[in-house]
């Protein structure tokens, strides 16, 4: 709070010529977030004193899902993120036959895909997909972690599409490669969704600069 | 008739129709590109986007405290639900016990929107219909009524900023549970008058029955929630399956219908879910405790500790999920919202196929989207 | 019960001061032209003005109609207006004038002010025929109404054709071919789509309008429209509307004729009397189907497909503005008149008192009161009101605008058909119905003495 | 056959019930209102047009140039412009600008003003010609003593509105005394007591006392956090002396 926002506040006449730097300070604060929070402590110890809890530990063990998946061969890898809903990773190439396995076997039937997020990471790109149930409570977050140093330079991370068998994906994978700029290989469509198709950039990637026109641009009584 | 005009096989030529995104039934502006064969619907391709405001890019770029009162925007006729689903997320990774008194009044004011939700639905669906000029401004009248009551307990009519993360940010008064009360009341009997005179009105039948059939598997398929997919057999509704909050403490059941639900089913299913509501506020204002109503201090430099959580709600119009992550900052790292509207207009083709032109605006208005919904 | 009575009050004395200025002015306008100058000239030229009296009494009538079709255009979108938001809860326009009785007024001249807008791609010459070619047929198809429905005032006279009510339906089936014409010249497909549907719709619904139209005739024996309405008088029961004379009988009865009155009315015993049931029933139903059949003709509500709005945006007139959209506006509205007023003379007694004079002249007052107004110097001496179409067009009046209101009624009640529907509803339905009650009243009107 | 008839009339009086519904509509009051000549009844907390208020009692400014509305701002529609007076070393409101035609009306920037001065007032009539003339300077956006006094009047009288003490003494009583206490603001031990005290006393002459009791509050704040600007709490001192010395008595 005290770092960055009194400078970007009060000076806005200065903020398009600093345009960058508030996509410069993000990347900074969320790189690291248990450093983040580390200085910002002792300023925000006044207005927060609950954050000397550290980051939530999650317990190793595996999971349930986890488990039935390396039954059948699947390999998976927990993630120690959420406490409550059990969160794994696997690889992009056995995506599709996890979530065709966890979608239509009798014993977890995890058939309603919630939404498949882009979430953008220090140095992964992730493919997140939430998985429910129509039939019982069972919850799921499966990640594809696509490593930044892997995706080629000028090419966009790849994942492979799971719309041709589950329509549900089909939009969200979209909106994912509009937003975040995942590309879904074998998607039957893909194309921009939000945006309109001659966009240019990936708004949601740290590295995005918002574009400046004319119709956006600063009105010269405003104060924006 | 289409299919007759297809058995003389005549040469007929496909018609190409953009439906939108400046049309009166698109409920905003949704462009449908609309490939018909006379007026067959042969094709349907939905052009979305025309609304998108960049929400998920705003609240990674605005503090906590900010945002707050921006995501009454993502869903506007059920600015509660968006509010609750980010506040819900945001206790989940910070911890934050909720007081009991903000609880219940958290679920009011929800299903008072649910009501208000479903009653602009109703209004806009009569019109959607044909019915222009005399019934939609009925739902309106008593949807007026409750907007008063937001306005005096959240300071505006629509964009309420009402659930905040930790609590709810102003204790009604005694008056305002009475003048709910008095509301409550009289309204059931303005249900009935509805019902009076849409339900089995012979044009609203012929228009609604075994029109926009939604088979279990494709819903299943595409990831329907709500209403639309209870009126299709499948009872999930989040405030019983999964119940969060103070849902567990309330008596009342999941409206479904056994069969395959078509137009008339999802409108009945609406109807009903406006009476459940009225029994819901009722046994929340009988059981409202006093106490706290705040559980987070609310201020401009609030901060959520670092984590990512995933919380959904029961929206009027389906599931609406709020995916958080946050680094412990002022700002989220990544916002992700799961909009019902977004998942459910995916299965506007599949209905599409093969109707006449009428029945679009007659399946489309079934479904209930909101397109600052689907486009945030 | 009558919390609204405010509201009540003044969307009726807006009617009634609507009502009074229009047929003031047009009745003003008829007198002026074909009464008192005609009266002056021959006073004042003596025969030489015999030629210039006779053109000015031709064109009384047309003058009249086209004073009174604006200004009663205005009125009727100005009722619908405040007939819809009295029954939505509301408050209508009451912003222009003294409340609002302006507000229509003040839209007709924003809309010939608007600029005038032919599309790109259109076919100008037929987009700017379209309104008219819609337009004129409500003129015209009005004109035989005329003498009906002021009881056979001598000033329209000239108008009554024997053939009335065959012209009347005969114009009445013309705009059909303006809508084609304005949907596919309008270079537009919502435009496109609503001509086609209109052509479709106005072929399939003038069928049973027609066959319940002709089962009044039968039972009328003619097709002159003055002399259906002169059998229909003598209060309700003469009306067509029940039995289309067939309690004719019955009235005399009631008259004083006693049990002979019907004895010869009826003259097959029990027969008879089913039949005059059968009768009844059909009539009724026909009037229904009439009413059903009228809307679909006009595009009023629950068959308003051409234009339905949340389909076809506007239908055929999407890609009209100013004063052709004016046109179609106005012809719209004119068209619900006539609709309405030949209900009236055809089923609903034109200018008949619906109490019988049996009842009404033993009503202390009113006979005086009538031979007072007779007696006037306005009716003896200028002829400004004619004692024998005065209290006729009172009625009239009252009947036809109570047919609007319905109309706007159901306007504000039920949603709109879907297409396919509209056409099974059409021939599945409502042809074989009236077909049904064309034969019925064929026999049964063999076994009763009608309008006797 | 039968069927058929059966299901007609059925339909029929179906729609027959349906117009004899809206023809009922006749007797019943119209809801709407002839809005220009009867002004609708706003709730106290409406979220109109943005101002500022003056001390009812004194006619003092009550704006401390603390900058708080315009950080919290989502819209970045509020521009303070302040100098140090070189005498008396406080800040001195020089304009406050404020675009309406940005603002979204949240309120946030009522939650966090520590003193009551920016408040949401009910006017929403702000139609203009010219988008720099929604751009409101602090001359336009003050409220007179009289208005300032019903607005105090009409949004602090209600008990329990967590509004006016909730945020700064938040922040404030949270830094100083308790520090894990995850109470609302008005629940807090330290001012709730005195908040309390002045809104039993509300009847008698409540915008006084109100407007005592804020400066009073900021102070705290600043003694406590001291982080934001180290010149704002001198401010309230130097405005509300008098106030400011009797409060610690109560």
């Amino acid at each position: 709070m005290t770092d960055e926002k009194p400078s970007e506040a009060e000076k806005p006449e200065e903020k398009k010529a600093e345009a960058a730097k508030p996509e410069a300070a993000k990347p900074a604060d969320a790189a690291k977030p248990a450093d983040a929070a580390k200085p910002a402590a002792p300023a925000a110890a006044a207005p927060k004193p609950a954050a000397k809890a550290p980051e939530p530990v999650i317990p190793a063990t595996a999971g349930k899902f986890e488990q039935f998946l390396k039954e059948h061969g699947i390999p998976s890898e927990r993630l120690p993120l959420s406490l409550t809903i059990e969160t794994i990773a696997v690889s992009g190439d056995v995506l599709q036959s996890a979530l065709r396995l966890l979608r239509n076997s009798s014993e977890v039937q995890l058939d309603l895909l919630l939404t498949v997020s882009g979430v953008e990471s220090n140095d992964t790109f992730d493919s997140v997909y939430h998985l429910w149930s129509y039939s019982n409570l069972d919850e799921l977050v499966i990640k594809v972690l696509v490593k930044k140093s892997d995706v080629p330079e000028g090419d966009l991370p790849a994942v492979p599409s799971i719309a041709n068998f589950w329509s549900a994906a089909n939009w969200h994978e979209r909106e994912t490669y509009d937003l975040m700029g995942i590309r879904y290989a074998n998607h039957p469509y893909m194309r921009r969704i939000l945006n309109p198709w001659d966009w240019e950039g990936y708004p949601l990637r740290r590295d995005y600069k918002q574009l400046v026109d004319s119709l956006n641009d600063k009105n010269p009584h405003s104060m924006r | 008739m289409a299919t007759e005009i297809q058995e003389i096989d005549l040469k007929t030529d496909e018609m190409i129709i953009n439906m939108g995104p400046q049309h009166p039934a698109t409920h905003g502006v949704l462009r449908l590109l609309l490939t018909l064969d006379g007026e067959t619907v042969k094709h349907t391709e939905p052009v979305l986007g025309h609304l998108h405001r960049g929400q998920e890019w705003q609240g990674q770029n605005r503090t906590w405290f900010q945002y707050q009162a921006l995501i009454d925007r993502v869903d506007y006729l059920s600015g509660m639900f968006t509010s609750w689903a980010m506040a819900r997320a945001c206790e989940e990774i910070d911890g934050t016990v909720v007081p009991p008194r903000a609880e219940y009044l958290r679920v009011m004011v929800s299903e008072m929107n649910r009501i208000t939700s479903h009653l602009l639905w109703l209004g806009t669906y009569l019109i959607d219909l044909g019915a222009m000029f005399g019934f939609p401004f009925y739902p309106f009248r008593e949807r007026e009524k409750l907007f008063d009551l937001f306005e005096e307990i959240a300071g505006q009519r629509m964009m309420f900023n009402y659930i905040r993360i930790g609590g709810v940010v102003r204790d009604p008064k005694p008056e305002w549970l009475d003048k709910l009360k008095r509301f409550l009341d009289e309204f059931p009997d303005r249900i009935d008058e509805y019902e009076t005179i849409v339900t089995q009105n012979p044009i609203f039948l012929k228009r609604t029955k075994d029109v926009g059939i939604l088979t279990q598997a494709v819903a299943k398929d595409y990831g329907v929630t709500g209403p639309c997919i209870r009126s299709s057999g499948i009872p999930l509704d989040l405030r019983r399956t999964k119940p969060y909050s103070v849902y567990p403490e309330l008596k009342f059941d999941v409206i479904t219908f056994d069969k395959e639900g078509d137009t008339w089913d999802r409108y009945m299913a609406r109807i009903l879910e406006m009476r459940q509501s009225i029994e819901i506020i009722r046994q929340c204002i009988d059981k409202l405790p006093s106490g706290d109503i705040m559980g987070k201090k609310q201020m401009a430099g609030m901060r959520i500790k670092a984590g990512e959580g995933f919380s959904a709600v029961e929206s009027p119009r389906g599931i609406l999920g709020c995916y958080v992550i946050s680094g412990g900052g002022e700002k989220a790292l990544r916002f992700r919202w799961r909009n019902p509207s977004f998942c459910n207009l995916a299965i506007l083709p599949e209905l599409l196929k093969g109707c006449p032109l009428s029945d679009i605006m007659a399946i489309f208005g079934s479904i209930d989207v909101i397109l600052p919904d689907v486009d945030r | 019960m009558f919390s609204n009575g405010d509201e009540i009050f003044k969307i009726s004395r807006l009617t009634i001061v609507w009502l009074a200025g229009i047929f003031t002015i047009v009745w003003m306008v008829c007198w002026g032209l074909g009464i008192a100058l005609p009266m002056l000239l021959t006073s004042q030229l003596g025969d030489k003005a015999a030629l210039t009296n006779e053109i000015l009494r031709a064109a009384t009538p047309v003058i009249a109609i086209l004073v009174f079709i604006p200004i009663n255009a205005m009125f009727m979108v100005l009722i619908e207006r405040r007939a819809l938001a009295l029954w939505t809860v509301r408050k209508g326009p009451n912003r222009v004038g003294p409340d609002g009785n302006f507000q229509t007024a003040a839209d007709a001249v924003k809309l010939l002010l608007k600029e005038d807008i032919t599309p790109t791609g259109a076919d100008a010459v037929m987009h700017t025929f379209a309104p008219i070619l819609f337009f004129a047929p409500s003129v015209f198809g009005a004109v035989p109404l005329l003498a009906a429905v002021t009881n056979n005032h001598p000033l329209f006279h000239v108008l009554n054709l024997p053939t009335g009510i065959f012209f009347v339906l005969a114009a009445g089936a013309l705009p059909v071919v303006a809508l084609v014409m304005a949907g596919w010249a309008s270079n537009n497909k919502y435009s496109l789509v609503g001509g086609l549907r209109s052509a479709a719709q106005a072929i399939s619904y003038e069928i049973p309008l027609v066959l319940s139209l002709i089962t009044v005739c039968l039972m009328a024996g003619t097709l002159d429209l003055v002399k259906i309405t002169e059998q229909q008088a003598g209060g309700i029961l003469n009306w067509n509307l029940l039995g289309g004379g067939a309690l004719t009988g019955l009235n005399n009865a009631l008259a004083g004729g006693g049990a002979k009155a019907l004895a010869t009315s009826y003259f097959m015993g029990p027969i008879s009397y089913v039949c005059a049931g059968l009768l009844v029933i059909s009539l009724i139903i026909s009037f229904w189907l009439y009413l059903t059949g009228a809307c679909a003709e006009i595009n009023r509500i629950p068959f308003d497909l051409p234009e339905a709005e949340s389909e076809l945006v506007s239908g055929y007139n999407t890609e009209y503005s100013g004063m052709k959209f004016a046109i179609f506006f106005l012809a719209e509205f004119t068209n619900l008149f006539v609709v309405s007023s030949i209900t009236t003379v055809m089923f609903l007694g034109g200018g008949d008192n619906p109490i019988p004079p049996y009842i009404l002249n033993n009503i202390p007052g009113i006979p005086q009161m009538v031979a007072a107004i007779r007696d006037s110097y306005f009716c003896s001496t200028l002829h400004i009101i004619n004692p024998e179409t005065f209290f006729a067009t009172l009625w009239v009046i009252a009947k036809v605008y109570g047919l609007v209101i319905f109309a706007v009624l159901i306007r504000g009640t039920l949603p709109r058909f879907r297409i396919d529907q509209l056409m099974a509803f059409g021939w599945k339905r409502l042809i074989p119905l009236s077909l049904i009650v064309f034969i019925i009243v064929v026999f049964a009107r063999e076994f009763v003495i009608c309008h006797g | 056959m039968a069927n058929l008839i059966s299901r007609a009339f059925g339909g029929l009086n179906e729609v027959r019930r349906g117009l004899a519904t809206v023809f009922k509509h006749t007797f019943r009051e119209p809801i709407t209102k002839n809005y220009p000549d009867e002004m609708p009844d706003l709730a106290p907390h409406f979220r109109g047009r943005l101002a500022l208020t003056v001390n009812p009692e004194t006619g003092d400014h009550l704006c401390i140039s603390c900058k708080q509305c315009e950080r919290v701002c989502p819209d970045k529609c509020i521009e303070i412009t302040s100098h140090k007076s070189p005498e008396t070393n406080k800040l001195e409101l020089i304009d406050f600008k404020i675009d309406h035609g940005l603002c979204m009306f949240c309120g946030l920037c009522t939650e966090v003003c520590p003193t009551l001065c920016i408040i949401n007032t009910n006017d929403f009539e702000m139609a203009d010609y010219s988008r720099e003339s929604l751009i409101y300077d602090l001359k336009k956006l003050t409220l007179s003593q009289d208005e300032s006094a019903f607005y105090f009047d009409r949004k602090e009288m209600p008990l329990p509105k967590p509004k006016p003490a909730k945020p700064a003494p938040a922040a404030a009583a949270g830094a100083a005394a308790k520090p894990a206490d995850a109470k609302p603001a008005d629940a807090k031990p330290a001012d709730a007591k005195p908040a309390d005290a002045d809104a039993k006393t509300v009847e008698v002459k409540k915008p006084e006392i109100k407007d005592d009791a804020k400066p009073e509050v900021k102070t705290e704040e600043a003694k406590a956090d001291a982080k934001p600007e180290p010149k704002a709490e001198t401010k309230p001192e130097a405005k509300t002396d008098e106030p400011k010395a009797d409060e610690p008595k109560a």
